[in-house]
């Protein structure tokens, strides 16, 4: 598998101090890469500086071994790397429909987004059901589920999703997180940050446990699950 | 430190007394006029400066309270009969004191709102009390105007008392303004427009702060309007309560610098004489509009904080510069 | 005796449920922690707490006073004060401004108090030594950086002399050396006589820092006790790795 | 110690200015070329007026300068704009007077301008000489040194309108009237003064409306007018309202019997522009007529067609008026033989004047006196004619007015 | 009774009128979050175009959008981004101030241009009327109503039924999301803002045809049209309809029933009760008090 992005000696921060302390990550092709770690840690942080919203401090970002670093937001987009976002990004008072066609709002081939509405619309069933109906009306982890549609009407290279599971009840976490299983399973890669480390390292490929601006653990997601070191980094050494 | 004090002192006795000295200066009724006027406004934006800069509220309604003052002082003096003179300035706080009464109950509806809504609900209360003026023809007169009892004063003459009455005002409301700077309360105001609910998360009493502020700054102009009333001796309900006088007034504090003491009262003292010139000079050709609004917009696009923050930004960028510099030089 | 009593607290956003039939105690005189996992419910209480939001129903009882119904200056003023998960200072007014904003009394004595030059203005410059940033003082808050910030804002809130202060995530985007003199200067400030209660992800600080630490999930409390009994509770953990 | 120093020379200020004070007049010499002052409304609510009030400004002075000037000085119109606001009409007076130390100041337009106008230019010690200031309320100031210069103060504007009304035959007479006024001080007292006069007649008033002078949709005004389906209509309007009521009136197909307007129709082709052939029948009260033939009226109607095109019948009355005003201050200071203002004060409250509104004189606060009054004016076939009294009368009045087209 | 009857349906006729010019200042505020202070300036502007063509070329009012409206539109555009777009701080406050001075600068440019006379615009239908019942009713009313109910409609349809009236839709319900799909929230801004003037063209040839007009009148203009979508709710287009209709309803009502003069009042009355228990206004979406 070949290193899509990668992140090297990362130091980045807001304003006064520097809230990433030198992170070194890959994230392969085809993979399925959770960062999890407690509040604080930096995933957040980490976030933004993919996405083009802060600027490091120190180190580098390559994307297809391009240094994307000094790349405007939109750029970014443009180059593939999608993000949904923790909080609610639905357009409340549009449809379903209309919330996942915005998705591909810069294809401009027309057809190409017919294919794409009808392909997602196979993936996950819920945007044909209940396509005329205001997102506003659906359930939180239907929510959630619309947002993933609409972000791959652009057919992301790498898509990111920053805790979907914030604010869900287990059971549609659950449904949440077997979609993102499925998602991964169809071939898209995925960087997942969660706050739940059972549910995203239970499905990831690539677990990666940060601490304090630091990637503390890494490996395979059961196995850094499994690791007895992840219960000291969430709650405090003794 | 202490120099730049003494030199901002002696600027400011400098500046009072010129303020103070001015009819003797000049005497000619052409340029006492201009200053009654421009003392007006700087009285004005100091005082909409106290709602608008200190809390960020933006009231674009304050020529009602103008316009209230000015009938309320107009209709006590004819119900009172009292004649023209050095009188009628006796009962300007009286005018004052009924603004208040009215800003209170305005201020209690229309702070419930923020940001747009209080904007756009400021001018509809200016709107309902000009139609007020209007309608209330057996109080007002309506359309047909208030007349003023006519000063006794001839020539030249007649515009200094007019001067001073503003001017002292203008020095009440700058004295409130400074001291609500100062004040714990004032400090709350600021505290209020940088963030409202951090405020009340630290006690700030924000309602009751917004209303108080709210009408202090309404009575200050309720009183400037009614001295306008009786130096123009004649008002109407569409030139009281005029739009273009509360806009002015916040166009002046924009100008001079939101939420500083000295802002408004440099806004009004740049924008009314020029405001005044211009339309005395190419008011005829009907081009003093665009070049007023033209000096507006690159104002607002090239100082967006207006003059004094702007300036004093520059200044404490060259002094921060300075010393960095110098520390640089040796390692 | 606790100087904050929660009843029974609970608080919906539409569907959701935020705070479900919370009962909590925080005793006079400590440093108490309330963690749980994100989207527990934790800055929801604070902000019930603190009359910044309506609760729906239960009671709040603070020095066996009823807080119901009351603004948050309301609340400052009986003697809570709070901050916020990201430090919110006044950015146009100075670091020693930020100090003299705060007030706990009412009508026109709030009005009319002075900032009181010599007094509050020497307490003030007292809090900022004693925060170690007096050498901004004169600096707009808007300039200073975030840790700076995060100092300003504690100070800030201690400057009315509160009897509780509701800290939410003191800890949060400060760096490691940052950290021990909030942790230093909350304890301090505490053997002064403040109470705190204390919302923070880092475990570590909570642990190190609180005399007793409240666990909640999905609004209400399910753990409570000494650091170490919480920690060591395996349905802290469970409810932190998600079940 | 301070606040005395400032008491101090604040004093001294006071105390200087009081002696410097007082702007005198000074009399220019022979032969020198002076300057008259005027603010218009070039801008604001009476833009409409202000402009046809300085074409006859302008009108004059040209006239004058071919006879050598007034007393043998060139004459100079200086136009300042007021905005139609009253601070600014303030401020443009003393500017005029005591900035550009203008010889001689002209009024302004309107009552509502004038007053304050009025004001400050008599504490100046300046004549008033004023031609859109008529309104009881400016005779009400009491000021020796104004002057409006038009037939009959403008209260009266409406008698010979009523005089002719109740002069006609029982059975004809109209039985009922609707009035409809904007709350203004030249048109409401017109109109209020007219419904007296008619219903003392026996003419039954079934509507009486007073609309804010701000109202930019007359249409209810108009319906509620209409739905009186009165026989008489009298309107106390100003250009845009007289157009708005005639155009709402022909929607509804609404033909009253007679339909007055106490400004609009005078105003030439800014009012028949927009109305076209409905002007006809259409009454107005003016003291002016492009075919009258008071003293130089016939010079002026050529001379104005001459320098700025069109027929006689676009003539604003308000050219006539701004014209007058001159011709009286020309005559008052040949028979002064001064164009000092006081003395131009005394000389105007004597004697009688000739204008191309006929002759008149003024009483000590400057009301018209003697002058031939006011009279009914029709449009017919497209012109302004005077109708009403018969001794000035260019035709008879169309009585009932005709239907519209 | 009748009178009321005629009233009302003349107040639905012009509340039309000024739907289709708060719609364009609603829409603004809703992408761009600012008070258009200039709208009623932007009315005279378009009535002034339509002016000229009348009185120049002959052509009809009506017709003459054609053209008036996509010259407003290029307008709009530029003034948003030479204008507008530079705002960044403090923009809600700027942004009054500067469309208020462009509302002064296109009153000066149109008095320059135009005097400041009085005028209209004339044609056959403002004065032709049909019969309903004994009252008549001016073919320009329903004439205009029409306009003013197609390009009404040809707006929601925009709205509702193409790509980039859901990239309005979706920057006016979420900015940061909108700009997450890849929308481009300048552009889309100053396409709203061309589309804003484009309406407020199309009103002003109505409103030019049944008022008399100058450059001065926008200010009473634009007192109704801020009171319009306050009362309906700041962004809300649906709300600025419903508004319009319902304010000229019952100003026409109480100008008839009580008296003209009270009927201004009356429209900023019911603007402060509808506030006193709504304080987002009668469609506005709740913006959350605090915090």
């Amino acid at each position: 598998m070949a290193a899509l992005l990668e992140l090297e000696g990362l130091v980045a921060g807001y304003g006064g101090g520097d809230i990433l302390l030198g992170i070194d990550l890959t994230v392969e092709e085809g993979s399925l890469t959770c960062i999890v770690g407690p509040n604080g840690a930096g995933k957040s942080t980490l976030l933004r500086v993919v996405s083009g919203l802060l600027k490091p401090t120190r180190g580098s970002v390559r994307f297809r071994r391009e240094s994307i670093a000094a790349l405007s937001p939109r750029a970014i987009l443009n180059r593939g790397i999608v993000q949904v976002p923790q909080e609610r990004s639905l357009f409340p008072t549009m449809t379903v429909w209309e919330n996942v066609r915005l998705g591909a709002y810069t294809v401009r081939d027309r057809g190409l987004v017919e294919r794409r509405l009808a392909a997602v619309g196979e993936t996950f069933p819920i945007v044909k059901e209940r396509r005329n109906e205001l997102a506003a009306s659906l359930s939180g982890g239907q929510q959630k589920i619309v947002e993933f549609a609409r972000a791959l009407m652009l057919d992301p290279t790498l898509l990111i999703l920053d805790e979907p599971s914030m604010g869900l009840d287990p059971k549609t976490r659950t449904t949440v997180f077997n979609t993102i299983r499925s998602m991964n399973d169809a071939g898209h890669t995925l960087l997942l940050v969660e706050q739940n480390a059972r549910s995203g390292l239970g499905i990831a490929t690539h677990g990666v446990v940060m601490e304090s601006g630091r990637v503390r653990l890494q490996g395979p997601g059961p196995e850094v699950l499994s690791n007895p070191e992840i219960g000291r980094l969430y709650l405090g050494a003794a | 430190m202490y120099d730049r004090r003494v030199l901002m002192l002696l600027g400011l006795v400098a500046v009072l007394a010129v303020a103070l000295l001015l009819p003797a200066i000049a005497p000619d009724s052409a340029t006492t006029n201009i200053a009654v006027f421009t003392v007006m406004y700087v009285g004005l934006a100091t005082a909409w400066n106290i709602m608008g800069g200190y809390t960020g509220y933006i009231s674009l309604g304050h020529a009602g309270f103008f316009g209230f003052g000015s009938y309320a002082l107009g209709l006590l003096l004819a119900k009172l009969g009292v004649a023209g003179g050095y009188e009628p300035f006796l009962f300007v706080p009286v005018a004052g004191v009924l603004t208040a009464v009215l800003a209170a109950v305005v201020g209690w509806f229309a702070l419930r709102t923020r940001a747009a809504t209080f904007v756009i609900v400021t001018i509809a209360f200016m709107f309902m009390l000009q139609l007020l003026a209007e309608n209330l023809t057996s109080l007002t007169g309506g359309g047909a105007g208030l007349a003023f009892p006519n000063p006794p004063w001839r020539g030249g003459f007649f515009n200094i008392p007019f001067y001073y009455a503003m001017l002292a005002l203008a020095l009440v409301g700058l004295a409130a303004s400074w001291w609500i700077r100062r004040s714990k309360f004032g400090l709350g105001l600021l505290a209020i427009r940088d963030d409202e609910d951090k405020a009340l998360a630290v006690g700030v009493p924000a309602g009751a702060f917004k209303l108080t502020a709210f009408v202090i700054s309404a009575a200050l102009v309720g009183m400037i309007g009614g001295v306008y009333g009786y130096y123009v001796t004649f008002i109407y309900p569409q030139f009281v309560v005029d739009p273009l006088i509360g806009i002015s007034m916040v166009l002046m504090v924009f100008l001079g610098g939101l939420g500083t003491l000295w802002g408004p009262v440099l806004g009004a003292l740049i924008l009314e004489p020029a405001q005044l010139w211009l339309a005395y000079n190419y008011g005829v050709s009907r081009l003093y509009l665009v070049l007023y609004s033209a000096v507006f917009l690159l104002v607002i696009l090239f100082m967006p904080r207006g003059i004094i923050p702007s300036a004093s930004e520059l200044i404490a960028r060259r002094r921060a510069r300075a010393p960095a510099t110098r520390a640089g030089a040796t390692p | 005796m606790s100087l904050l009593q929660v009843d029974h607290l609970s608080k919906r956003f539409g569907g959701v449920v935020a705070v479900d039939d919370c009962t909590l105690s925080i005793p006079a005189g400590g440093i108490t922690g309330l963690i749980g996992p994100n989207g527990s419910g934790k800055t929801t209480i604070f902000n019930l707490i603190t009359g910044f939001i309506a609760k729906d129903e239960g009671q709040i009882t603070f020095k066996s006073q009823r807080l119901d119904g009351l603004g948050p200056d309301s609340v400052y003023e009986r003697g809570i004060g709070r901050t916020f998960q990201l430090a919110r200072i006044f950015p146009r007014l100075t670091a020693l401004e930020n100090l003299l904003v705060p007030i706990r009394r009412k009508g026109l004595r709030a009005l009319f108090s002075r900032a009181g030059w010599s007094h509050e203005r020497s307490k003030a410059m007292e809090m900022l030594e004693f925060l170690e940033i007096a050498q901004v003082a004169d600096a707009l808050g808007g300039s200073l950086s975030y840790g700076q910030r995060k100092l300003l804002e504690l100070g800030a809130v201690m400057m009315a002399e509160p009897e509780l202060v509701l800290l939410d995530e003191p800890a949060g985007g400060v760096n490691p050396a940052l950290l021990e003199r909030i942790a230093d200067r909350l304890r301090t400030l505490n053997e002064r006589g403040t109470s705190f209660l204390i919302v923070e992800h880092n475990m570590s600080f909570v642990m190190n820092l609180c005399s007793e630490v409240i666990v909640v999930h999905r609004g209400r409390q399910i753990a409570s006790g000494k650091p170490d009994a919480v920690r060591s509770d395996p349905a802290v953990l469970d409810a932190y790795l998600g079940a | 110690m301070r606040r005395a120093l400032i008491a101090i020379v604040a004093g001294a200020g006071l105390a200087l200015t009081a002696c410097g004070g007082g702007t005198a007049t000074a009399t220019p010499s022979p032969g020198t070329p002076i300057t008259i002052g005027v603010s218009v409304s070039l801008t604001g609510d009476f833009s409409s007026d202000g402009p046809a009030l300085v074409k006859g400004y302008d009108l004059w002075a040209e006239d004058v300068n071919k006879k050598g000037g007034l007393l043998g000085h060139p004459v100079t119109m200086k136009y300042v704009d007021d905005l139609s606001s009253t601070t600014q009409v303030v401020t443009n007076y003393q500017n005029l007077i005591s900035s550009n130390h203008v010889a001689l100041v002209f009024g302004p337009y309107s009552s509502l301008l004038t007053k304050p106008a009025a004001t400050v230019v008599d504490r100046l010690g300046y004549a008033f000489p004023e031609p859109a200031g008529g309104a009881p309320s400016v005779f009400a100031l009491n000021l020796h040194s104004l002057f409006f210069v038009q037939p009959a103060a403008i209260e009266d504007n409406l008698v010979s309108y009523t005089n002719w009304l109740l002069a006609l035959p029982a059975d004809q007479r109209p039985k009922t009237a609707a009035y409809a006024t904007e709350d203004d001080p030249f048109t409401q007292p017109q109109i209020d003064k007219a419904r007296k006069l008619l219903e003392a007649g026996g003419i039954q008033t079934v509507s009486y409306k007073v609309y804010p002078a701000e109202t930019t949709d007359f249409t209810p005004l108009a319906l509620k007018v209409a739905s009186s389906n009165a026989d008489a209509v009298i309107l106390g309007t100003q250009v845009p309202d007289a157009i708005a009521f005639v155009k709402t009136f022909i929607a509804q197909h609404y033909n009253p019997k007679t339909l007055i307007e106490t400004a609009g129709p005078d105003q030439g082709a800014q009012y028949s522009d927009k109305l076209g052939a409905n002007t006809e029948g259409i009454m107005v009260p003016a003291g002016w007529t492009s075919g009258s033939q008071a003293f130089n009226n016939p010079t002026f109607v050529a001379e104005y067609i001459a320098k700025y095109g069109g027929t006689a019948a676009d003539i604003s009355a308000d050219s006539a008026e701004g014209y007058s005003v001159g011709q009286v201050v020309e005559q008052a200071a040949t028979k002064a033989g001064s164009i000092d203002n006081q003395k131009l004060i005394d000389t105007l409250h004597t004697g009688t004047y000739q204008t191309v509104q006929g002759p008149m004189g003024f009483d000590s606060v400057g009301r018209p006196q003697g002058g031939v009054g006011v009279f009914v004016e029709q449009w017919q076939n497209g012109n302004a004619v005077f109708v009403y009294p018969a001794a000035v009368a260019a035709a008879q009045p169309e009585y009932p007015k005709h239907d519209w087209q | 009774m009748i009178l009321v009857l005629e009233a009302a349906v003349l107040g639905v006729l012009t509340g039309g009128v000024y739907a289709l010019m708060a719609s364009g200042l609603t829409l603004i505020f809703g992408v761009m979050r600012i008070i258009n202070v200039g709208h009623g300036a932007l009315v005279v502007l378009g009535a002034y175009l339509s002016f000229v063509l009348w009185r120049n070329l002959n052509i009809d009012p009506f017709v003459s959008l054609v053209v008036t409206m996509p010259v407003m539109f290029v307008l709009g555009v530029i003034l948003q981004v030479v204008f507008i777009r530079p705002l960044k701080a403090d923009r809600e406050a700027l942004s009054v101030l500067v469309t208020y001075a462009l509302a002064l600068g296109i009153e000066g440019l149109l008095g320059f241009f135009f005097t400041s006379n009085y005028v209209q615009i004339t044609a056959w239908y403002d004065t032709a009327s049909f019969p309903i019942g004994n009252f008549r009713i001016t073919y320009v009313y329903i004439y205009g109503f029409l306009l003013c109910l197609a390009i009404l409609g040809a707006i929601f349809l925009m709205l509702y039924r193409t790509t980039f009236g859901g990239a309005i839709r979706a920057t006016m319900l979420n900015r940061t999301a909108a700009q997450l799909v890849g929308i481009d929230v300048d552009r889309v801004s100053a396409v709203a803002f061309g589309i804003g003037m484009a309406t407020a063209a199309a009103g002003g040839v109505v409103f030019g045809i049944t008022n008399t007009f100058n450059p001065g009148s926008h200010y009473d203009l634009i007192s109704r049209l801020l009171t319009i979508i306050v009362l309906g709710g700041l962004g809300s287009l649906r709300g600025a309809i419903i508004a319009a209709l319902i304010m000229l309803v019952i100003e026409d009502i109480t100008a008839v029933l009580i008296s003209p003069v009270w009927a201004d009042f009356v429209f900023f009355v019911v603007l402060v009760v509808v506030l006193l228990v709504r304080p987002q206004g009668l469609f506005g979406l709740r913006v959350r008090e605090r915090l």
